[in-house]
């Protein structure tokens, strides 16, 4: 399938090997580890201990957002899993967000509250909620080995309406359309995350923030091994030329399904961390929007590259925050403050593909790779 | 057995409007290959000019109908100019989010026109219906369903024998290569936008002259044609026709009876009813009914 | 001879009307260079589609390293050691040269998607026993230079290369060539033919060649399947087929007995 | 006739791939471009007809002219227009179109006359027409092939470029596409024919290029390259005179011999 | 960040400095936040002009003279959640320091994913809705009769006036609003001995053929519709093309005057009639007057206008009451001040004590509410028919829970 095979990963590596610049490895395991070069290496060890210090800098609402935004960043690892590595476009992804989120909802909620809820702790409900989606996942996969390209991501678009549409009838469950129900209790190791209370000194943005960071920390290497390992291969391959991949001996169905359950996994755990910190939520998130939200994330990270993913979900998080700040350097007269921000937020996202089609990864590459070749130019 | 008819009936004249809109979709994927999620916004633009036809205007209702036709295929020329152009032969999913993109900013720009208030066109004959075997349809849908007819024969016979059809056709599979062939690719571009804006224009005008008229939340009608497209296949005329009937009929008749006979499926089964369609059609089709099937050989 | 890799007998396909192949029979020994030939349009490559799984024929039966091989899918017979190139370039532009060498180990791999996600310990280890294998077949074939960059941007001989490479990664014991030297200068034929030989010679691979080329075939092939309109016309030596009036006629369209004779007269 | 002058194109903004190539393609005359893979022929071949832009590739320097009028700025439709035809590398039917379809779309720019101009292909190709009604994605190599190139001929371009026009075909059809090159010549469409079956081009061409990492490095009457020691070895492998390939010897590695 | 870093002076959202654009000067500011669906959301035709109405409402309270030395600022904080919860949490957060109330918090669900907030917070707020869980919520500021009293009402109406003896349907979204109606509808039709059936419904136009074939079917003396204006006027005017004649009943929402100008609106004049919990924009009050002289701007006059303008007083009687109070405006002095309110002064928009927080809801929930009658010549298209009162149903409901419940 053809639709998301993007251009060969761009400029920079092209002009790696041009300009040619071999970097020198002495072992293959030294070539296959994560950041295998020193300027990677620092590069990582420099962001984590960033991350580590912007919680003490910002204000708790925009930690909140960036808590969340780190949260979806995993359902769009997710979501680049399926679509962008092993190119199956699905437009499904919030019904499988919406799963996990109802899984963790019924596990970790309440069982006092109204609806149905277990209490159980967040070590269960977590992973239980990916395996249900990922579950869901595998039955929706087969599906995918029939269709191709736009056929198929229409038809995940309708599983997210007859999610909806279960998810609006199963009251016990969701609450229902315009009432809703609480999500998970937050507390892992003792610690209620979504208590207001300051905890051992952190107020509630900064733990959130914390578990949000670790929490993809571990899922951007979960996701990283898939990509790296035959699994992430057979992926590719499966996107790229199918018929080929299948004379090689990658067994098509195989892969196909098991990209939708690894893309499930994700979103299911996305969904009912997400939820969890969000406190209420109704049925209608899970629409058609949420959907979109995360294959715009993707495409505006770069697809099929893990960072990618993380910025594209950062960007899309931080979003409405940056639209509503230019908004207000705009005078308004035509349009209120309001229309003017919604107006933005589609113009950003237009804006953001049509100057960089390979997505903020793709910047990043470009400006990687203008330092590697500075001081020459071709 | 006349509720059954009449549900049918009803079913067959909503689906002309999906039909019309699934048109519109075609239309793009045709030259394209893309889905465009503006066609929403772009229907509800047709409508307005409608509106703006008739009440501002003074024009009445099928004079205001062309001229709505006109502005919609002139609005659908420049989205595509603006928004598309700058990115021709990337990812068609890229693509795809660009034209939400594009919904977002006209649908809010549509808002800001509106206002709270339902927009409605006058129709002629007003709400008078024509009564025959116990069955009832209101003129305006015959009106409808004899201009969708009229749209249909037209495109077909556009496609059939004009060689722009198949240049269009052409520039949707490959590009470079139809390049390479003389064909103006922009042209072709813009050409199925115009279509495609003036097909929503239709289906607008005639939304805005139903019931309530056009008001902030009709768009989500637009969404009606996605399975429509997909049962009848993505690139077929004939298919989108069939589809949106369909998608009419479906939700017609489960909207009747399925609180009935199955309601054990839930309340608004009727809402998901075509998606449930469009898989069943898939198991059997996995290009719709009329879709071309991607050639695969190596 | 010995008991043959691959059989085929009576294969029969055909397309909504064009009759692709029409009992089709052959066998290819072991350690064989076995060359189909024919004008465009015969069903050589049709053959190599049966072949690997990718079409189902309606007759006959093909039987491949002890197994019937009709009606699997491409992947199991893969697994089972058939390997192949395709004629129109099959590589995966997105990805290295590494990663599409790697990719031919597939099913050498020998870790599942648990390890996959864990990757430390099983995983790991296989990635680096395999990536050497891989890189003996970089080095095989002489492609070091080319190593991380997607094979998108590589020349198309080099691409050519690569193809071949992601086929003998795979270990195979069938190896089907879909004419490897098209679009290729007479250098780059000769190396080609070079590394057609020393798979022969040094991995003792079977192989099915299709290729226009003739001189190529006649010089590499022990045996040659001359096929027009999806029938065998002739099989044999080079040198028998090479005369065969059929395949002369087939190549040539339809001659007079005189200059049949010449050119029968010249070829010997 | 076509002229190139200095001409400088670069992929991506950043890969040099042609450094100041320079040729004239006379009026009438079939012109040969030879070089390896990866030399640069269809990177040129994009700049004269115009779908650099399609590659992000762009001409840096230098001018191409058409009849004395530069072309260089004008996209593919008005080139086509203007009288240039391409058949592109590496068989471009329209897959999912069949046969006939392919050929009216190459007749999009033909004025009148569409039906004879296709009737003319069937009689070049007498298999297409059989396969007229077939989707052309599954027609054989050889079959698309031959369609490419009776999709070009539809339009009746004044001046034709062919990408490896023999890539895949059998060495019948080499020989009756060689007549066809020649026959259109001789009804006064140029030629401009990149081929790696030197032997071939050489042999119906006036005039031969060789280009080598973006550069023509050779530049002679035909006749003259075809009897060229070098490009003997390089393009046609063993003449005459070689052994068989059975007997190449491992030790012979690739050699250049110039840049 | 600003606004609020004041919290030395008198706490969040209140500062001695005066107003942006302050009338006047030497006053300090009271900052209240908005959050409501002012854009894309499905409650935008309505909660624009509620929020305009509002901002209204302050704006005279101002040109009054403010509030106990302070002016009132509801425009600096007016965030658009799109009516989705997620980002109604959101908008909440961003503003959680810099406000003292909220002037407006729209949608159940909405408000309900930030009412733990709030509460920790000490931030009272004015709902967008007449839900009857708010009458169970001390931090929730609701102003007349909940759509649960309001359907009551309603079909005790049509019984008395309509000689509606038979069958009652109500057709109703599936959320809080037309769930807390049915719930009424169906109460009243136990009391009335009717024959009741429910239809849930989904938005949109297109999607009302289940509802129309429904009434169709049961052929109802009184239809109870909960849905938007669009979706109400198609199904009435789809049934009554087909032949169906009966009486129907809205709640305050599912009316708009522009259907007056669509291909329903015969059927409309001939049936439809509004429950709603006080009159409409035309009514003559002193309230009503102020109103329509603060908003004489405004081209086409809707009730969201009468709604927002509404709402808005028990907050000031809560401020009001919270400046005589030790300490002045504080967070924490609202909360109580709001609590302990009995009544609150409508301007005769509504009876003084319909508002009392004071006590058990059973014995202190309002359940007065008016019904009108679609009159083109009113500017909002409806006039009252039937003053405000409570129907026997409504009297004797026994309330000690939410008709429909949000979740716990
Ligand atoms: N999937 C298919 N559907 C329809 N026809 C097909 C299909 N595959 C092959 N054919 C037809 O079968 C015949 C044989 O094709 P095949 O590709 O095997 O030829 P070939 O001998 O490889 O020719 P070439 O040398 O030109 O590659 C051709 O006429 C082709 O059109
Ligand atoms: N789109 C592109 N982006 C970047 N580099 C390119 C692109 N297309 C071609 N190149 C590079 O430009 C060089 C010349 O390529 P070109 O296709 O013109 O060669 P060619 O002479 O036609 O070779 P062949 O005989 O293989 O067709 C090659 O090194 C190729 O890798
Ligand atoms: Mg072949
Ligand atoms: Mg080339």
């Amino acid at each position: 399938m053809t639709m998301l095979r993007t251009a060969p990963s761009t400029r920079g590596r092209k002009s790696t090997g041009v300009r040619g610049r071999p970097l020198l490895r002495t072992s293959y395991e030294q070539d296959l580890t994560l950041a295998n070069t020193g300027a990677k290496r620092r590069g990582v060890v420099a962001l984590v201990i960033a991350s580590f210090v912007v919680p003490f800098l910002l204000a708790d609402d925009l930690l909140q957002v960036l808590a969340l935004g780190m949260i979806s960043a995993v359902g769009a690892i997710g979501l680049n899993l399926v679509t962008g590595y092993a190119g199956q476009v699905s437009l499904g992804h919030a019904f499988f967000i919406g799963v996990g989120a109802y899984t963790g909802a019924v596990l970790g909620g309440d069982p006092d509250g109204a609806m149905l809820g277990y209490g159980l702790p967040m070590w269960i409900w977590l992973p239980a909620a990916g395996v249900v989606a990922a579950v869901a996942g595998l039955i929706v996969g087969p599906l995918a080995v029939r269709l191709r390209g736009l056929y198929l991501a229409i038809v995940t678009l309708g599983l997210v309406f007859l999610g909806d549409h279960i998810f609006r009838e199963a009251r016990d469950i969701t609450g229902g359309p315009g009432v809703g129900r609480r999500g998970a209790e937050l507390e892992l190791f003792g610690i209620d995350f979504a208590s207001i209370e300051p905890i051992s000194g952190l107020t509630r943005g900064q733990a959130q923030f914390f578990l949000a960071l670790v929490f993809l920390i571990i899922f951007a290497i979960l996701g990283r091994n898939i990509a790296r390992s035959g699994v992430g291969r057979a992926f590719g391959a499966v996107r790229d030329r199918d018929v080929a991949a299948a004379v090689i001996g990658v067994d098509l169905t195989k892969y196909k399904v098991m990209a939708f359950a690894m893309s499930s996994f994700f979103a299911g755990v996305t969904g009912a961390l997400y939820y969890a910190v969000i406190g209420v939520f109704e049925p209608g998130a899970f629409s058609l929007l949420l959907s979109i939200q995360y294959l715009a994330m993707v495409l505006i990270g770069g697809v099929a590259t893990i960072s990618g993913s993380i910025m594209g979900a950062l960007f899309i998080a931080l979003l409405p925050r940056i639209s509503q700040f230019i908004a207000h350097y705009v005078p308004d007269g035509l349009l209120t403050v309001f229309q003017l921000e919604a107006i933005l937020y589609g113009l950003l996202i237009m804006g953001f593909l049509i100057f960089e089609p390979r997505g903020l990864f793709g910047i990043w590459t470009r400006i990687r790779n203008y330092w590697k070749g500075w001081p020459f130019s071709y | 057995m006349t509720t059954f008819l009449q549900s049918v009936l009803n079913g067959f004249a909503q689906g002309s409007i999906y039909a019309l809109l699934a048109l519109g979709y075609v239309m793009i994927y045709k030259a394209t290959h893309v889905i465009s999620f503006a066609q929403p916004a772009l229907m509800v633009c047709g409508g307005l000019f409608g509106y703006h036809a008739t009440s501002e205007w003074g024009l009445s209702f099928w004079p205001a109908l062309i001229v709505a036709v006109l502005m919609g295929a002139v609005l659908g020329m420049l989205v595509e100019r603006l928004a598309l152009r700058p990115m021709v032969g990337k990812p068609v999913f890229t693509l795809a989010i660009i034209t939400i993109g594009v919904d977002i900013v006209l649908r809010i720009l549509a808002n800001r026109y509106m206002g709270p208030d339902p927009r409605s066109v006058p129709y002629p004959s007003g709400s008078q219906r024509l009564e025959f075997w116990g069955l009832s349809i209101s003129q305006q849908r015959l009106g409808l369903i004899v201009v969708t007819a009229v749209t249909v024969a037209a495109l077909a016979l556009f496609f059939r024998y004009a060689k722009t059809g198949l240049a269009m056709r052409a520039t949707a599979l490959n590009q470079e290569t139809a390049l390479a062939q003389g064909i103006r690719v922009g042209t072709m571009f813009a050409l199925a936008w115009a279509i495609a804006g003036g097909l929503a224009a239709i289906a607008g005008t005639f939304v805005a002259a139903t019931g309530a008229g056009m008001e902030q939340n009709t768009w989500i009608i637009a969404l009606k044609a996605l399975p429509a497209i997909i049962i009848g296949g993505l690139d077929s005329i004939p298919g989108a026709v069939i589809g949106g009937l369909a998608v009419g009929l479906v939700e017609s008749i489960t909207a009747v009876f399925q609180p009935d006979v199955a309601p054990w499926l839930g309340n608004n089964f009727a809402l998901v009813a075509p998606y449930a369609l469009m898989f069943l059609v898939l198991l059997v089709k996995p290009y719709g009914l009329f879709g071309t099937k991607e050639v695969e050989r190596v | 001879m010995s008991e043959p890799v691959v059989s085929v007998r009576g294969v029969e396909l055909a397309f909504s009307g064009v009759k692709a192949l029409q009992g089709v029979d052959f066998d290819v020994f072991d350690n064989e260079l076995f060359a189909v030939i024919g004008p465009n349009g015969a069903g050589k490559t049709s053959i190599f589609n049966v072949l690997s799984g990718v079409y189902r024929p309606q007759q006959g039966s093909v039987e491949f390293a002890g197994s019937d091989i009709r009606g699997m899918r491409p992947h199991q017979i893969a697994n089972l050691g058939m390997a192949r190139t395709f004629q129109n370039i099959e590589l995966f532009e997105n990805l290295d040269v590494v990663d599409n060498l790697m990719l031919g180990r597939h099913a050498h791999l020998g870790y599942g998607w648990a390890a996959a996600v864990a990757w430390f310990g099983k995983a790991k280890r296989a990635e680096v026993a395999n990536r050497r294998r891989v890189e003996e077949i970089i080095d095989f074939l002489e492609i070091e230079g080319y190593r991380q960059l997607p094979v998108g941007m590589l020349p198309y001989g080099i691409q050519k290369r690569i193809e071949l490479g992601r086929a003998l990664a795979m270990e195979p014991k069938l190896l089907l060539l879909d004419e490897p030297v098209a679009g290729m200068n007479g250098e780059e034929t000769e190396d080609m033919a070079r590394f057609i030989l020393d798979i022969r010679n040094e991995l003792r691979i079977p192989m099915i060649l299709v290729e226009h080329d003739m001189g190529l075939v006649m010089d590499l092939a022990d045996r040659v399947m001359a096929m027009d309109f999806g029938k065998p016309v002739a099989t044999g030596t080079p040198h028998e087929v090479q005369s065969h009036p059929d395949v002369i006629r087939a190549y040539l369209g339809p001659v007079d007995e005189a200059t049949l004779a010449e050119v029968q007269g010249e070829l010997a | 006739m076509l002229t190139v002058k200095n001409l400088e194109v670069v992929y991506n903004d950043v890969i040099l791939v042609l450094r100041g190539v320079s040729m004239t393609v006379p009026e009438g005359q079939i012109v040969a471009l030879l070089g390896a893979n990866g030399a640069g022929k269809t990177t040129l071949l994009r700049a004269l007809s115009g779908l650099l832009d399609i590659h992000d590739g762009a001409i840096t320097k230098g001018e191409v002219r058409l009849r004395d009028t530069p072309i260089q700025g004008f996209d593919a439709p008005k080139i086509v227009a203007a009288g240039l035809g391409q058949v592109l590398e590496g068989r471009r039917v329209f897959s999912e179109f069949t046969v006939e379809e392919n050929l009216r779309v190459g007749g999009h720019t033909r004025r009148g006359g569409l039906a004879e101009g296709i009737e003319e292909v069937y009689e070049l190709f007498p298999v297409l027409k059989e396969r007229r009604k077939n989707t052309a994605g599954y027609l054989s190599g050889g079959e698309q092939q031959m369609l490419a190139m009776g999709r070009a001929l539809v339009a009746q371009p004044e001046i034709l470029l062919l990408d490896e026009p023999s890539l895949g075909l059998a060495p019948r059809i080499v020989a009756q596409i060689k007549d066809i090159i020649v026959q259109i010549n001789e009804r006064g469409t140029t030629v401009l024919l990149v081929e790696q079956n030197a032997t071939m081009a050489l042999s119906i061409a006036q005039h031969g290029y060789v280009m080598e990492h973006g550069k023509i490095v050779m530049d002679r009457p035909a006749a003259e390259l075809l009897d060229d020691e070098d490009i003997r070895d390089f393009y046609l492998g063993r003449g005459d005179l070689a052994t068989s390939y059975r007997d190449i010897k491992h030790y012979k590695r690739r050699k250049r011999w110039l840049s | 960040r600003s606004g609020g870093d004041d919290e030395s002076s008198a706490g969040p959202g209140i500062t001695e400095e005066a107003c942006p654009d302050a009338v006047n000067k030497d006053n300090g500011c009271i900052y209240l936040g908005v959050i409501s669906d002012l854009t894309k959301g499905p409650f935008a035709p309505l909660a624009v002009p509620i929020t305009d109405a509002q901002k209204a409402f302050w704006k005279k309270v101002n040109d009054d003279g403010g509030v106990g030395g302070y002016d009132v600022n509801i425009e600096k904080y007016i965030a658009d959640a799109e009516y989705n919860p997620e980002i109604h949490n959101k908008k909440y957060q961003e503003m959680r320091n810099d406000i003292l109330a909220l002037g407006q918090t729209l949608g159940s669900s909405q408000t309900l994913a930030i009412l733990e907030d709030m509460k920790a917070d000490n931030v009272i707020g004015v709902p967008a809705s007449w839900n009857s869980a708010w009458d169970f919520e001390d931090q929730i500021m609701q102003s007349g009769a909940s759509y649960c009293f309001e359907a009551m009402n309603g079909v005790d109406w049509a019984v008395q006036e309509r000689g509606v003896k038979d069958k009652v349907l109500a057709i109703h979204y599936p959320n809080d609003y037309g769930g807390d109606a049915a719930a009424g509808v169906e109460a009243a039709a136990k009391a009335n001995n009717l024959d009741f059936t429910s239809v849930e419904t989904a938005t949109g136009q297109d999607n009302q053929a289940g509802a129309v074939a429904a009434v169709l079917k049961q052929k109802p003396d009184l239809l109870y519709i909960t849905t938007g204006p669009a979706e109400m006027a198609t199904i009435l005017g789809g049934a009554a093309a087909q032949g169906w004649k009966g009486t129907v009943v809205g709640s305050s929402p599912t009316w708009n005057p522009a259907l007056l100008k669509t291909e329903a609106a015969p059927a409309l004049q001939a049936m439809y009639f509004q429950a709603g919990p006080w009159g409409p924009w035309g009514t003559d009050s002193p309230g009503h007057d102020a109103m329509r002289k603060a908003l004489a701007d405004v081209k086409s006059p809707s009730d969201g206008y009468t709604a927002g303008w509404v709402w808005e007083y028990p907050l000031l009687a809560a401020l009001k009451s919270a400046a005589d109070m030790d300490g002045g405006v504080t967070r924490e002095n609202v909360v109580k001040a709001a609590s302990e309110l009995e009544s609150v002064d409508y301007e005769g928009m509504l009876p003084d004590e319909s508002f009392n927080k004071n006590g058990e809801p059973e014995k202190v929930a309002w359940r007065q509410s008016v019904i009108s009658k679609v009159d083109p010549k009113a500017p909002t298209g409806v006039s009252i028919t039937k003053e405000m009162a409570a129907g026997p149903t409504a009297e004797g409901f026994d309330y000690k829970e939410p008709c429909f419940a949000l979740q716990g």
